[in-house]
C-alpha cells in the first residue's frame, strides 16, 4: 500500500536534492537517431540529482497559449545535467501524442518541469561488479549511473543496451565515450549481436565475480532481466516506467505490485526498486 | 484600491475559518507535507487530507489512472494509511498554522461515524469533511451520495458522531444536485463541496478492455469545470449554509467563476498534481483580481453572478 | 483478413437498417446538404436531422456558445424550420440513398406525438429519435428525460403516435441512465440514444455574467466521451434494444469504443463543426480496424469489451 | 430564424466556389506590426474566393499531435491569394488563446482549413462612389473588397482605416499600393489623424455624390458607421464578427439579431448583412 516500507538496499534515499518546480527554457531539442530526441534545458534552481531520479515534464503547455490537453505531465530520467549551470538533458523516445509534441519543442519556449523526482540508485558493494542492462527508452534511466560507477572504477562495470534496431539505441556514443564494458543488442542485428538484450546479460552472469544488476525497460524485459539474476542469486534492481500522474507521491496512480501484496508507488518508493520485490505477475 | 495585500481574503466556510478561499482537495495533496518543496502551505486557506477510513487500505492494482481529453480518471479506491496514521503520523508532520480539514470515507454509516469520533478534539482537525462518493455496499455499490435517503442517514450519523464542522461532499452523479444539498442542510451539515470526480469509462481498444483494472473511474479536471460550475451554482441558489466549490480549476480565473456562482470556498484537485504551486499562485490571484476590481472583501464576490433569475 | 471493403458494416438500429454503424448526430449536422461539399453524405450510416418542433421556432439571443476544455457549451434552444418546412423543403433536397431519422423535440406530450404523426408516412423518414433533454414546463422546467415517469409517458404517446422505428434519445443528467433505458424498453422503444449533452454553465469574469444568454447550455465534444461511454456502457448492459452511442467522438478510435461498450451504432456531433469530413473517415477507419485485428463483421464488435463482470 | 431570408442587395449570393475541407500547408506566419500576424497558407483544392469570404481555421491541431484543446476553429477573412498555386494570405491579430497559438505555426506545419465561406460583398451601382471603412481586425476582411474595386474603376473608392496605434493598422502598405484614396486614424494620433475612423466617415459622408459604405470592425464602431450612414441615407453593409463555431451553418451558434425579430446566421447569410437589418440593440 501507499506506506509499504521501500524496499530495502534497493535505492539511495539519503541526501538527495530538494526538488524544484519552474518553467524550464528550452536550449535544444534534437534528433537522436530513430524516434529519439536529445532535449536541452536550463532549469532554474537545478539543484543537482542523483542517478536514478527523474522530472516531470508537461509537454501540454508547451508553445503559445496554455492548454489542458494533453493534461499529464510526462515522467522523464534526468539523462546528464553537465555544468553547474542548470542545464539538464533529456533522452526521449517519441511514443505518443506528450513525447510527440515535447519533440516540437523550440529553443526559448518553456516547459513545466519539476524534478528531481524519487530515489536513486544505490552503488554496488565495494567487491561487486556492475551489469547495467537497459532496454529502449531504459537506456536513458542508466546513462548516470554508469557515468558515476565507471568513474568512481571498481571491480568494473559492464553496459549492456538493447533496442529494436541500431538507430533506436540511445545515447550509444556517450556510453561508448566512458570506461566500461559496452555491448549492444539489436532485434534486427543491425548493431551489435542479434537479439535480446537479456542473452546478453546470461553471458554477463556466466562469470562467477560477485555482480549487482542494474536494468530499465520494458516491464517484460525487466521481468527476466530479474529472472536471471535471481537464478544466478545476483541482486538486481530495476527502474520502473509505470504511468504517473504527479511524480510525487499524491496521485497514487504509480502503484507497483509487491510481492505479497500492497503496493509501492514507484515515483516515491522508486523508481528504483528491488526486483526481487516486485509481483511480476501482477504488473500490469 | 489596486493593492491585493490590501484585500480582505478571509472566508468561514461552515465554522471553519480560513485565512483565504482556496483549498487543495482531498486526494490531491496528499497529507500536505509532499508539497513542502514546493510551496508555502501557509499560502492556502488549508488543505483537505486523503479520506480516511478507519482501518488503513491498499488500493487497486494498476493501472489506476488514465488520461482523456483536458481529463484524468483514476480508480484509486480506498487506498489510504487509516485514521490512526493519520492522528499520529501525518498530522505532526504538518508545519503549523495550515488549516487542515480531514476527510472521511467508508462503506457503512457507523463506519462513517467511528471514523469522525476518532477525529473529534485532535488538535490540528479544523473539520471534517464527508466524502458520499463511496459506494455503499448493501445497497449494491449505489454511492451515498446518490439517494437522498441514504445521504441523510449518512449525514445524520456524522452529525451525532462529532461537533466539528461538518462538511458533506457531494456525488455529482445525480440527478437533482440541488436536492442533495438541501438533505444536508436539513440534517444539521455546516457546508457542503462540490463536485466529487465524475463516474466515467476509457477503453483501450487494442486490449478491448478498459483502461482501469477497476472498469469504472472518477473523471477530475478542466473537462469537468462547466459541469462542475453548473452544480456549485444550482446547490449555493436551494441552501443557506456555505457551499465549497470543487472541479477542474487550473488558475485564479476559474476559483473567482466559482465564488462568483455562490461558493464561499474553492478546492483545487487535480491541477496540483500537474503543478505543485499552483494553488498558491491561485490565492494569490484571486486576491489580485479583487484588488483589480476594487472589490475590498471577497466574501463580497461569493454569490455576485449577475444577469442570472433572481 | 486485411481488407477494409469485405468487412461487413451492416447494422440494424432498432428496424433501421445502416450501411454502416456511422451516424451524424442531432443539431450538428443540419439537414444534411450543409455537408454536401465536404462529404459524400452516402458514406455515413446516415444522419439524424436538427431537432423539430410542431411550428418553426427562434432560437436564444446571442451569445449561444462557448469555448470550453476540450469542451463546446451551447444554448441554440429550439431554433429549427418547423415539421412542415422539414418534410416540404428541406428533405426533398438531400439526397437519394442517403438514411434520414427525424428528430422530434416538444414541451409537451401530445404536440412531441402530433410531430410524429406527421412524419409518419414520409418518404425518407426511416425512423424518429425523440430528444427526452427537453425542459418539461409544467413540471418547472424538469427534462422529460430525467423523470422515469414523465419520460415513460412521453414514450408511450410517441410509441402511439408511431409506427416508424422509435429511438429514445436520452438525457444524461441523470443518476441512473440504466432505469431511463428500461423505462424506455418498457414502453416499446426500438432503441434509446446517448448521450445529449450535459447541463453545464460558463462564467465571464469580467462581466460578471455567464457567457450564454440562456446562461446554462449544453456541453458536448471530446471531454465528455469518458462520461457518454460509461452511460452507454450501463445503458446496454440494462436493455436488449439496440443502444447508439454519442459523445465526444473524434476518430475512428473513439467509435470503436463505443461499440465494445455495446453500442449497436454511434452518433458523430460537434466533430463535424471542426471538420465537416470526419463523419466519413470515421466510417471508413471502423472498417479499415476492423480489418486489421480480422472482423468479418461489425456486429461482432459490440459489446466485445473484455475484463468487466459478467 | 435560421431561414431568415437573407437581406436584400447586402450580400452577393451567385456564383460562389464550393468550399473545401482540407488540411492547408504554413508557407509562413510573419509579424505584421503589433500583435498583428501574416499567415501565408497553401491551400490544396483552391477554388478561389470572392471579397468578404472567409475561411476557418483550426489552431488546435497545429504541431506534432493532435489536441482537443482549444476545439473550436477560428474564423478568419480571406486576404489574399495571390496566384492561382492555391497560395492564400490570412492576415489576424493576436486577442486570444486560438490566434496566440496559431502565431506559432511554423513553415510545413499543417492547419485544418475550411472555405471559402460565406457571401461575397455585392458591387455598388455604377454610380456610386465606394468608401470602406474598417477598424482592428475588420481591415483584414476589407482589403480584397477594396482590391477589386480599385481596379475596376468607377466613381471611386475610399478607405478609412482605425486602430488603437500606427503599429496596429494591419495591411496598411497593401492598401497605399492599391489606387484608393486612403486615410487613416489612430486613438493615440501616432498615424492619420488622432480619434476614431468614424470621424473620418463623417466628413467623408459630407460630399454630396451617392455612396455605398462597406465597414467591418468592432461592434460599437460598426453601429456607429450604421447609424451615419443612415443619417445620410447611403446604404451601407458591414461584416460581422460574432463568434463561431462551424462556419457553414450547422451550429446555429453565430446568430446575429435582426430587426424585426429573428435571426440572421452570420456564417451562412453573412458576414455581409445589411446594417439597416441588423437589430444592433440586441447584438451580444
Ligand atoms: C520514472 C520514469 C522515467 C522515464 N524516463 C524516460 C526517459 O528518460 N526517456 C523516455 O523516452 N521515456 C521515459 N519514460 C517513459 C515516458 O514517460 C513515456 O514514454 C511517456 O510518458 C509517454 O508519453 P506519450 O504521451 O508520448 O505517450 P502516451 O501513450 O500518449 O501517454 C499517455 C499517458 O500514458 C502515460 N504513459 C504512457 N506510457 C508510459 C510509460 N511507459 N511510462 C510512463 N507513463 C506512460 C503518459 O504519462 C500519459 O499519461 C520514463 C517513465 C518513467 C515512469
Ligand atoms: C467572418 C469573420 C472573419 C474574421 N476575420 C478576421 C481576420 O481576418 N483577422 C482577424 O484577426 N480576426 C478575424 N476575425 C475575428 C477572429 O475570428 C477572432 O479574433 C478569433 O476567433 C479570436 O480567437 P482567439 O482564440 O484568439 O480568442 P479567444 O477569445 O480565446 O476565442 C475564444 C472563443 O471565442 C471566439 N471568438 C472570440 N472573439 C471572436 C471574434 N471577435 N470573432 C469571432 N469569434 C470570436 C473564438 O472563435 C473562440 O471560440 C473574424 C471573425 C469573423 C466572424
Ligand atoms: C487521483 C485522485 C484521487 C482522489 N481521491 C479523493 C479522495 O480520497 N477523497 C475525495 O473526497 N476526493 C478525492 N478525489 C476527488 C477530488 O478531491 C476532486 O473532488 C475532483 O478531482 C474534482 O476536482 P478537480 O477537477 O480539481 O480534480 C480524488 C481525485 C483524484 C484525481
Ligand atoms: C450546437 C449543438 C446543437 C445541438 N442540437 C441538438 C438538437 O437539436 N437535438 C438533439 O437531440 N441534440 C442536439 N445536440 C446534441 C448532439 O446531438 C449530441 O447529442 C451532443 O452534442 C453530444 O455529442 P458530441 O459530443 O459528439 O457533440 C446539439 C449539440 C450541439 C453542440
Ligand atoms: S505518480 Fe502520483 S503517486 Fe506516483
Ligand atoms: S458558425 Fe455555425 S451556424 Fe454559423
Amino acid at each position: 500500500m501507499a506506506d509499504a516500507l521501500q524496499p530495502a538496499g534497493a535505492a539511495a534515499t539519503r541526501g538527495l536534492p530538494t526538488p524544484v518546480r519552474t518553467e524550464a527554457e528550452v536550449l535544444a531539442c534534437q534528433p537522436e537517431g530513430g524516434a529519439n530526441r536529445r532535449l536541452v534545458l536550463r532549469v532554474p534552481g537545478w539543484p543537482g540529482f542523483a542517478p536514478g531520479q527523474f522530472a516531470m515534464l508537461s509537454p501540454g503547455a508547451l508553445g503559445g497559449a496554455p492548454r489542458s490537453d494533453p493534461l499529464l505531465p510526462r515522467p522523464m530520467a534526468v539523462y546528464r545535467a553537465p555544468g553547474g549551470d542548470g542545464e539538464v538533458e533529456i533522452l526521449f523516445k517519441v511514443t505518443g501524442r506528450g513525447t510527440r509534441l515535447l519533440a516540437d519543442a523550440l529553443p526559448g519556449q518553456r516547459v513545466r518541469f519539476v524534478g528531481p523526482l524519487g530515489l536513486a540508485f544505490a552503488d554496488p558493494e565495494p567487491e561487486e561488479r556492475a551489469i547495467l542492462v537497459a532496454g529502449g527508452t531504459g537506456i536513458a534511466s542508466l546513462y548516470a549511473l554508469a557515468r558515476r560507477l565507471a568513474r568512481a572504477g571498481g571491480p568494473g562495470v559492464e553496459v549492456l543496451l538493447g533496442a529494436r534496431s541500431g538507430a533506436d539505441l540511445m545515447g550509444r556514443d556517450d556510453f561508448a565515450a566512458l570506461d566500461v564494458r559496452l555491448h549492444t543488442a539489436t532485434e534486427d542485428g543491425s548493431e551489435g549481436s542479434r537479439g535480446l538484450v537479456t542473452a546478453l546479460l546470461e553471458a554477463a552472469l556466466q562469470e562467477g565475480a560477485p555482480a549487482r544488476v542494474y536494468a530499465c525497460g520494458p516491464t517484460a524485459m525487466m521481468r527476466r532481466v530479474a529472472e536471471l539474476a535471481a537464478a544466478r542469486d545476483r541482486p538486481c534492481v530495476v527502474s520502473l516506467e509505470n504511468a504517473m500522474a504527479c511524480g510525487f507521491g499524491v496521485c497514487l496512480g504509480c502503484a507497483a505490485p509487491l510481492r505479497g501484496g500492497g503496493f509501492a508507488l514507484v515515483c516515491r518508493d522508486g523508481p528504483v526498486l528491488d526486483a526481487a520485490a516486485v509481483d511480476w505477475e501482477r504488473m500490469p | 484600491m489596486s493593492d491585493a495585500a490590501a484585500v480582505d481574503t478571509r472566508v468561514d466556510l461552515g465554522g471553519i475559518a480560513l485565512r483565504n478561499p482556496v483549498l487543495a482537495a482531498s486526494g490531491t495533496f496528499g497529507y500536505g507535507s509532499e508539497f513542502e518543496p514546493f510551496l508555502d502551505l501557509r499560502r492556502l486557506g488549508g488543505f483537505v487530507a486523503k479520506s480516511l477510513t478507519l482501518e488503513p487500505r491498499a488500493g487497486n492494482p494498476p493501472p489506476r489512472i488514465a488520461e482523456t481529453p483536458s481529463g484524468l480518471l483514476n480508480a484509486i479506491s480506498l487506498e489510504n494509511v487509516g485514521v490512526e496514521a493519520f492522528i499520529h503520523q501525518k498530522l505532526p508532520a504538518i508545519p503549523d498554522g495550515v488549516t487542515v480539514i480531514a476527510s472521511v470515507f467508508e462503506t457503512e454509516i457507523d463506519r462513517y461515524a467511528e471514523v469522525c469520533k476518532r477525529l473529534t478534539g485532535v488538535a490540528r482537525v479544523a473539520g471534517i469533511e464527508i466524502n458520499a462518493s463511496c459506494p455503499h455496499v448493501k445497497s449494491g455499490g449505489i454511492e451515498f451520495g446518490q439517494d437522498p435517503k441514504l445521504l441523510a442517514q449518512l449525514v445524520r450519523g456524522a452529525r451525532r458522531a462529532t461537533g466539528l464542522p461538518l462538511v458533506i461532499k457531494l456525488s455529482p452523479n445525480v440527478t437533482d444536485i440541488a436536492a442533495m444539498a438541501r438533505v444536508c442542510e436539513g440534517e444539521g451539515a455546516n457546508a457542503v463541496s462540490l463536485v466529487n470526480a465524475l463516474q466515467a469509462l476509457e477503453v483501450d481498444i487494442e486490449t478491448r478492455r478498459p483502461v482501469l483494472s477497476n472498469v469504472l473511474g472518477g473523471l477530475s479536471g478542466p473537462a469537468i469545470r462547466p459541469l462542475a460550475l453548473r452544480m456549485v451554482w444550482q446547490a449555493a441558489r436551494a441552501v443557506s449554509i456555505p457551499v465549497c466549490g470543487i472541479g477542474g480549476i487550473e488558475g485564479p480565473a476559474d476559483a473567482v467563476k466559482f465564488l462568483l456562482c455562490g461558493a464561499t470556498a474553492v478546492q483545487v484537485g487535480t491541477s496540483n498534481y500537474l503543478d505543485p504551486g499552483v494553488a498558491g499562485q491561485i490565492a494569490d490571484g484571486i486576491a489580485a483580481y479583487a484588488a483589480r476590481h476594487g472589490v475590498a472583501r471577497l466574501t463580497d464576490l461569493v454569490g455576485a453572478l449577475e444577469g442570472v433569475p433572481g
